[in-house]
């Protein structure tokens, strides 16, 4: 009887993701292709909850949906509102769609197969016997942190090289939203709330769902609440500040994996004892370099004379060198 | 700290970014700087190889499987050190290339996350860290492209940057399958355990096709010549040189080394004659362009099927010398290709800003004005056909005595037209460059552009040309998996 | 069990399905950008029915690890293409 | 012997080193380029020396580098290389001579001089080489050391003219490396060796061995301007006169040529060879372009185009010597590869020095250059005179030998009558060309005449090289038993090259 309810529960929720996804994606307002996009994100969270993955519930709800849906939403302001047929041939889209569906049965049939053959021996058995020896008793932390720190690392790297991206690219955004006494009020007890929040996915982490990441965006939504509630304030931070907090997640990482390094000749090898520290350490750290990344990346350029610096010592411009 | 060589190279690069992104004044200084200190690291690891052969370092000290190892061995430590080599080279360039001091604090921190990305790439070991590494090269490869802030640059990056995504997502799929049916995601662990399932051969097919994206095998190379036309000359190079060259490594190391249980001569001679179709495409497109560096641009297109040819050959010759001479003269077309492009699209940002355009029908007299530079387009192309003295064309020879002895006498043909096309296309320009010109300029001029791509094209041909003989036994002793 | 994985890893390969063929079937940016994410969200939840075991057991915490790294990779990638349109505009105006 | 076996490699370091020093001269810098030049130029000379007295004593010298597993460069000294290395040195220095007074006044003479020398290294590389492998890749070289000398003047049909020769050549290197690679698959690497190396393995299949001797044969065959791959030839002629005197009377048709003989030779062994039935077809081209060029010639008025027929003609008497059967035939092949050159170069030279004092480029123009300029015309008769076959100039050797061989390999009843009407050809060409310079009264004023300058009727520097040539060939005819005469020495090679 349970499991019938189960299966009736799964049914619905797999129907319905495949609906807004396949509405985000076929539908021809660009709107309500985003509004679909969001919903989405929502129902993966859910499913992921279903699937006892509440780190990544956390993680899509806040990042996934929220953040993705934030930059999606303020990207279509500059943006014509519908989507014009794309300009593929009726034969190439033909074409299109009998190579998707073909891939997709081949893909089944092969799943079909890999459940079935699956030996069971997976990396969750190892994961469970060293966590105690990893510092945070979170299996998820313990991979993302220490037995595959590594990937976060070049995972903090991403997201510097897409935020440089960005802040070479535009200037900042300037919000079309007029800041109301109502925003302003609400920010005024949000943001202390949602900093608080971060702070404490940060610190649960450790033996509980939530870490760097989900703290970061908390932590960036609070930017970026400010930012739009009093766009008249310009500059919140120095510049300086800024640059420091995007790159000291990175840096911290590096420099207590070289210390590692130095200490037992492996990058990145955290003593069972200090484990823990090390890793709240680098986390913090990280989640201020996210949050500050997510921020800029939402306000899509950068901030009034983030390039000084460079201006000043370009002394002799000749001619522009790119091609 | 020597036997950690293998972490520094990625890591010097890394805080050199960091820190060139903070002191946005010291930049150039710390590009260079940390590209020496990475090329040294590199030597040293190539040494290592030959040394005491292949080596792993375990990350974070767990066993791979649970972590993530760096491997190197004598293909990936060989490529690392011709990577290094050219991004050395560019770097210098770059430092005189970008006269405008925003641009140049722009590219830095963007140029080091590349050669990150690079260096991740040849010495991993892991599945899931290789879609990351990947990862870091689209992202970071686009945003140098964009560089340019043209209109077509912006939209050639655009379109790289998506297409380049819709790869790493096709590849990611792979991995799951892959971790679904075996459980994990360590190369060495995994090419012990992989056997032919429906499962391994749907994942290797998603694999290969994400990476034959980023490799841009003919027909999904539409995205590569407005890219690496319309991005900044040292950009291009790298690009050209090495972006692409990594995707062909990992698949070779999937192909050889992993999924060798999997594949079948049937995929293999469908990837080759792929390849044999960019050959000739390629260097047609390149003999139709109208300018310099997309003529450089297909050409690439072309010599990246070349690799690809070499694939059906090195299935079916039988394990022994053969196999291993077939796989060495790979490796050595994808160096000689490597420094000889590097070279020509260096060169060719020369010519650029010295004519303001690119435009090969107007360069009449190069040749007068800017003799060194057009010798060094002259050396690269001698390479890029496959004549002597070039490491090419050791590789050509051994991929057309491959293709006798293998019985697949028809490869040939697409040598031969490949050749003679590619000779078309670069005595084209060298045709306008003899053309008359008033001007007289002196052999050198802007030694810091101009040295770095003589000596690339130097590598590309006399030293690989007649200095290749150590490489093959080095890769047929040091070619394998290490573990634990 | 298995019942549970299939039918959502079957989902995630229609997930990814869909999304595959919005973005080969779309030339503008952000309807592209919205399919590639579509197309990523299906690989994830293939990776999260591998890791899941089951209603009693703990499930496989390394695919939850690549996954969370998966989000902030594609989070990351959607800022920077949209960034890169946004200029691509601003050239396109001038 | 040490030193000696060093020998080949300083021989090709004594151009090649001062062709890139060139390079890097400034144009002023007249004269340390000319010094460069003859030094160069004499070092080679006198290294080229003590190389004829070893190998004449038989002393091997043998240089190998290591480029792959089963590949290595080698160049090796033996009789027949001798022979290819003495021409193109001696023909070096004469013509670096003659280019320095030609180019006196013209632009990047750095960037003419520097490939030049790269050329005569080529060639002399290729001459050296002592496996298939090391003579491909100076093959190609030499190939792409000549093309900025075929576009050196820059003009659209100069740059034209270029890509034709480029064209041709390359096409024929791929296919030669083909050929090459082919048969290094089937019979591994390739030295060179007298007698041959294949005749030496059985259980090959005659029928592959068959397509690679074709495959290698259009290869030379461009270079050697066989019939109908000699298309390039006339094309290039837009060169400067030096490039056209050394590069298309000696340096790259001469290549081809070399390469037909080892091909036949050292590769596959004469006997070998024409056990495999390729001899015949090899001659009967060589036959048909011998005609064949002789009748073009007739109807050409543009001097060196005339030239440049007969040059197509006259090179294939070389494939000829090579594709008939017996010791005198290959007597006369590789000493005419010799004579020829002589003669030719002199030609060249002479047509150079017509056009640069008088501005004459066409037969029609010449009537009574003889008065105008003796010396020169001298030389031009001589040479020509030596091309049709008169005794006792050097012509009249090879095709004595020639008609001998023929006779004694018994193929004489179509290569004799080839022969003769191939001279009555050259007659038919060359001697109204005498007949105008000589006897003709000169037209009153010349198309485009220099002042004259000095005692002679030119510069010495353009003067004395057709004279000098013009008496060597003379010489080589009348002292032809003279020991290492050419005739001599193609005797002493015949003697290696036929065991039994």
């Amino acid at each position: 009887m349970i499991e019938l309810l189960w299966s009736v529960f799964d049914l619905s929720l797999v129907l319905l993701l495949l609906a807004l996804a396949w509405g985000t994606c076929s539908t021809r307002d660009v709107m309500r292709a985003v509004t679909l996009f969001i919903a989405m994100g929502l129902l993966l969270a859910i499913i992921w909850a279903r699937l006892k993955a509440p780190d990544l519930a956390l993680a899509e709800a806040v990042i996934g949906a929220g953040i993705s849906g934030a930059l999606f939403l303020s990207a279509i302001k500059d943006y014509p509102s519908t989507i014009t047929v794309s300009h593929r041939t009726p034969v190439l889209q033909g074409l299109i769609n009998a190579f998707t569906l073909a891939l997709v049965i081949l893909m089944s049939w092969a799943v079909w197969h890999g459940l079935n053959m699956s030996d069971g021996i997976r990396l969750s058995d190892q994961v469970v016997a060293q966590a105690p020896v990893s510092g945070v008793s979170n299996p998820v932390t313990a991979v993302l942190l220490n037995f595959r720190a590594y990937d976060t690392l070049l995972e903090l790297a991403v997201v510097l090289t897409a935020v440089l991206t960005v802040l070479t690219l535009n200037d900042r955004r300037y919000s079309h939203v007029v800041s109301s006494p109502l925003l302003q009020g609400m920010t005024h007890w949000l943001v202390p709330l949602l900093v608080v929040t971060s702070g404490y996915l940060l610190w649960v982490g450790a033996h509980a769902p939530g870490g760097a990441f989900q703290a970061g965006a908390m932590l960036a939504a609070a930017m970026i609440l400010l930012q739009l509630a009093f766009p008249s304030r310009r500059q919140q931070f120095s510049l300086y500040l800024v640059r420091f907090l995007l790159v000291i997640g990175i840096f911290t990482f590096v420099v207590v994996g070289i210390w590692m390094l130095l200490l037992n000749d492996v990058f990145l090898a955290f003593d069972p004892d200090w484990a823990g520290t090390l890793i709240l350490i680098i986390e913090t750290m990280a989640t201020l370099s996210i949050a500050t990344a997510l921020a800029l990346a939402y306000l899509g350029g950068r901030p009034m004379g983030w390039e000084e610096g460079a201006r000043n010592n370009s002394a002799s411009t000749e001619n522009e060198g790119a091609g | 700290m020597m036997n950690d060589a293998i972490i520094w190279v990625i890591i010097i690069p890394l805080l050199g970014s960091l820190i060139s992104i903070s002191w946005s004044r010291y930049a150039s200084l710390t590009a260079i700087i940390s590209n020496l200190l990475a090329l040294a690291a590199s030597i040293v690891i190539v040494n290592q190889v030959y040394q005491s052969g292949p080596f792993i370092h375990e990350l974070g000290g767990w066993q791979a499987g649970l972590g993530i190892s760096l491997r190197a061995d004598a293909l990936s430590s060989v490529l690392l050190l011709m990577s290094m080599l050219v991004v050395s080279a560019a770097t210098f360039y770059a430092s005189s290339y970008f006269t405008d001091a925003v641009k140049r604090a722009r590219f830095w921190p963007l140029w080091l996350m590349l050669v990150v990305a690079l260096n991740a790439l040849l010495l991993s070991g892991d599945l899931f860290n290789l879609y990351v590494t990947l990862e870091l090269l689209s992202l970071s490869a686009v945003a140098l492209t964009a560089l340019s802030d043209s209109r077509a640059a912006l939209q050639a990056a655009i379109r790289y940057l998506s297409i380049g995504l819709l790869g790493s997502l096709v590849f990611l799929a792979g991995v799951a399958l892959v971790y679904m049916g075996y459980g994990t995601l360590d190369l060495l662990a995994l090419s012990n355990k992989i056997d032919a399932s429906p499962l391994s051969q749907v994942a290797f097919g998603l694999l290969t096709a994400g990476l034959l994206i980023k490799s841009a095998l003919f027909p999904l190379h539409f995205w590569l010549p407005s890219a690496h036309a319309s991005a900044p000359a040292p950009v291009s190079a790298a690009l050209s040189a090495l972006v692409v060259k990594v995707a062909v490594y990992i698949l070779l190391r999937l192909w050889m080394d992993v999924f060798d249980q999997v594949l079948t001569p049937l995929s293999a001679m469908l990837l080759g004659t792929l390849g044999a179709i960019a050959v000739i495409w390629g260097s047609w497109q390149a003999l139709q362009a109208q300018r310099l560096k997309l003529m450089a641009a297909y050409s690439t297109v072309a010599q990246i099927g070349y690799l690809f040819i070499f694939l059906p050959l090195i299935v079916a010759l039988p394990e022994g010398s053969l196999k291993d001479a077939a796989f060495t003269a790979l490796l050595l077309m994808a160096l000689t290709h490597g420094f000889a492009k590097s070279a020509f699209f260096l060169s060719a940002g020369v010519i650029q800003q010295y004519c303001g355009h690119d435009r090969i029908a107007e360069l009449a007299g190069t040749a007068r004005a800017l003799p060194l530079t057009t010798f060094v387009i002259a050396l690269s192309g001698v390479a890029l056909i496959g004549l002597p003295p070039s490491g090419s064309f050791l590789g050509k020879w051994y991929l057309v005595s491959s293709s006798f002895q293998a019985g697949q006498w028809w490869w040939v043909v697409v040598i031969a037209v490949g050749s003679i096309l590619a000779t078309a296309y670069v005595f084209r320009i060298l045709g306008y460059a003899f053309g008359p010109r008033e001007s007289v300029g002196r052999v050198l001029n802007g030694g810091r552009k101009e040295i770095p791509a003589l000596i690339l094209a130097l590598f590309a041909t006399l030293i690989l040309g007649f200095g290749s003989a150590g490489l093959w036994d080095f890769v047929s002793q040091h070619r394998y998996f290490p573990g634990s | 069990m298995i019942s549970e994985q299939l039918l959502y890893s079957l989902a995630g390969i229609g997930l990814f399905g869909i999304g595959l063929r919005a973005t080969l079937l779309h030339h503008m940016l952000i309807p592209r950008l919205l399919a590639l994410n579509v197309c990523g969200a299906g690989v994830f939840l293939i990776f999260i029915t591998i890791a899941y075991a089951g209603a009693e057991s703990r499930p496989d915490a390394v695919p939850h690890a690549l996954v969370l790294t998966g989000i902030v990779v594609a989070v990351s990638a959607t800022a920077m293409s949209l960034a890169l349109g946004r200029r691509l505009e601003a050239l396109n105006d001038e | 012997m040490d030193f000696f076996d060093h020998l080949p490699l300083l021989i090709l370091l004594s151009s090649l080193i001062p062709g890139l020093v060139i390079f890097l001269l400034r144009e002023e810098s007249h004269g340390l380029r000319t010094s460069l030049n003859l030094f160069g130029a004499v070092t080679k000379l006198a290294l080229v020396g003590l190389m004829i007295w070893g190998v004449y004593h038989e002393w091997v010298s043998d240089m190998r580098w290591q480029i792959t597993p089963d590949l290595e460069l080698v160049l090796h000294a033996d009789a027949l290389s001798v022979v290819f290395v003495t021409l193109s040195t001696v023909l070096w220095l004469v013509t670096t001579i003659y280019a320095i007074g030609y180019l006196e006044h013209s632009p990047h003479r750095s960037r003419f001089f520097g490939f030049f020398s790269l050329c005569v290294t080529a060639t002399v590389g290729l001459a050296l080489a002592g496996n298939l492998f090391t003579f491909i890749i100076f093959y190609e070289l030499l190939t792409l050391a000549t093309y900025p000398l075929v576009a050196h003047k820059g003009s659209a049909e100069a740059v034209r003219g270029a890509r034709i020769y480029l064209t041709y050549t390359l096409g024929g290197g791929v296919l030669l490396l083909i050929g090459a690679i082919w048969l290094h698959t089937i019979a591994g690497p390739i030295d060179f060796q007298e007698r041959g190396v294949l005749s030496g393995l059985t259980q090959l299949d005659p029928w592959t061995l068959r397509w690679i001797f074709l495959f290698m044969i259009i290869g030379l065959g461009v270079k050697a301007a066989l019939f109908p791959l000699h298309g390039w030839l006339p094309q290039a002629m837009v060169a400067p006169a030096p490039v056209s005197a050394l590069l298309h009377a000696v340096a790259v048709v001469k290549a081809g040529a070399f390469g037909i003989i080892r091909v036949v030779y050292d590769v596959f062994g004469v006997e070998y060879a024409d056990a495999l039935g390729l001899l015949p077809f090899l001659g009967a081209i060589a036959a048909f372009t011998i005609v064949y060029g002789s009748v073009k010639a007739l109807s050409q008025d543009h001097l060196k185009r005339r030239l440049a027929y007969s040059t197509i003609s006259q090179v294939s008497y070389i494939a000829l010597g090579a594709a008939i059967l017996g010791p005198l035939a290959t007597i006369g092949g590789i000493v005419h590869l010799v004579h020829q050159g002589v003669m030719k170069i002199t030609l060249f030279f002479a047509a150079g020095n017509y056009a640069e004092t008088l501005g004459v480029h066409h037969v029609s123009e010449m009537d009574g250059v003889g008065r105008r300029m003796p010396a020169t015309t001298l030389a031009f008769s001589i040479a020509a005179l030596g091309m049709i076959g008169i005794p006792p100039i050097a012509g009249f050797i090879s095709k004595w030998y020639l008609g001998m061989g023929a006779l004694q390999a018994g193929a004489g009843y179509w290569v004799i009558p080839v022969l003769i009407a191939s001279s009555l050809l050259n007659a038919a060409y060359f001697l109204p060309i005498l007949y105008r310079a000589w006897f003709k009264p000169a037209a009153e004023k010349w198309p485009k005449e220099k002042p004259q300058s000095g005692r002679w009727e030119m510069s010495g520097a353009l003067m004395w090289p057709p004279v000098i040539t013009a008496a060597v060939a003379l010489l080589f005819g009348l002292f032809a038993a003279a020991p290492f005469s050419p005739l001599e020495w193609a005797t002493l090679i015949t003697a290696r090259e036929y065991s039994r």
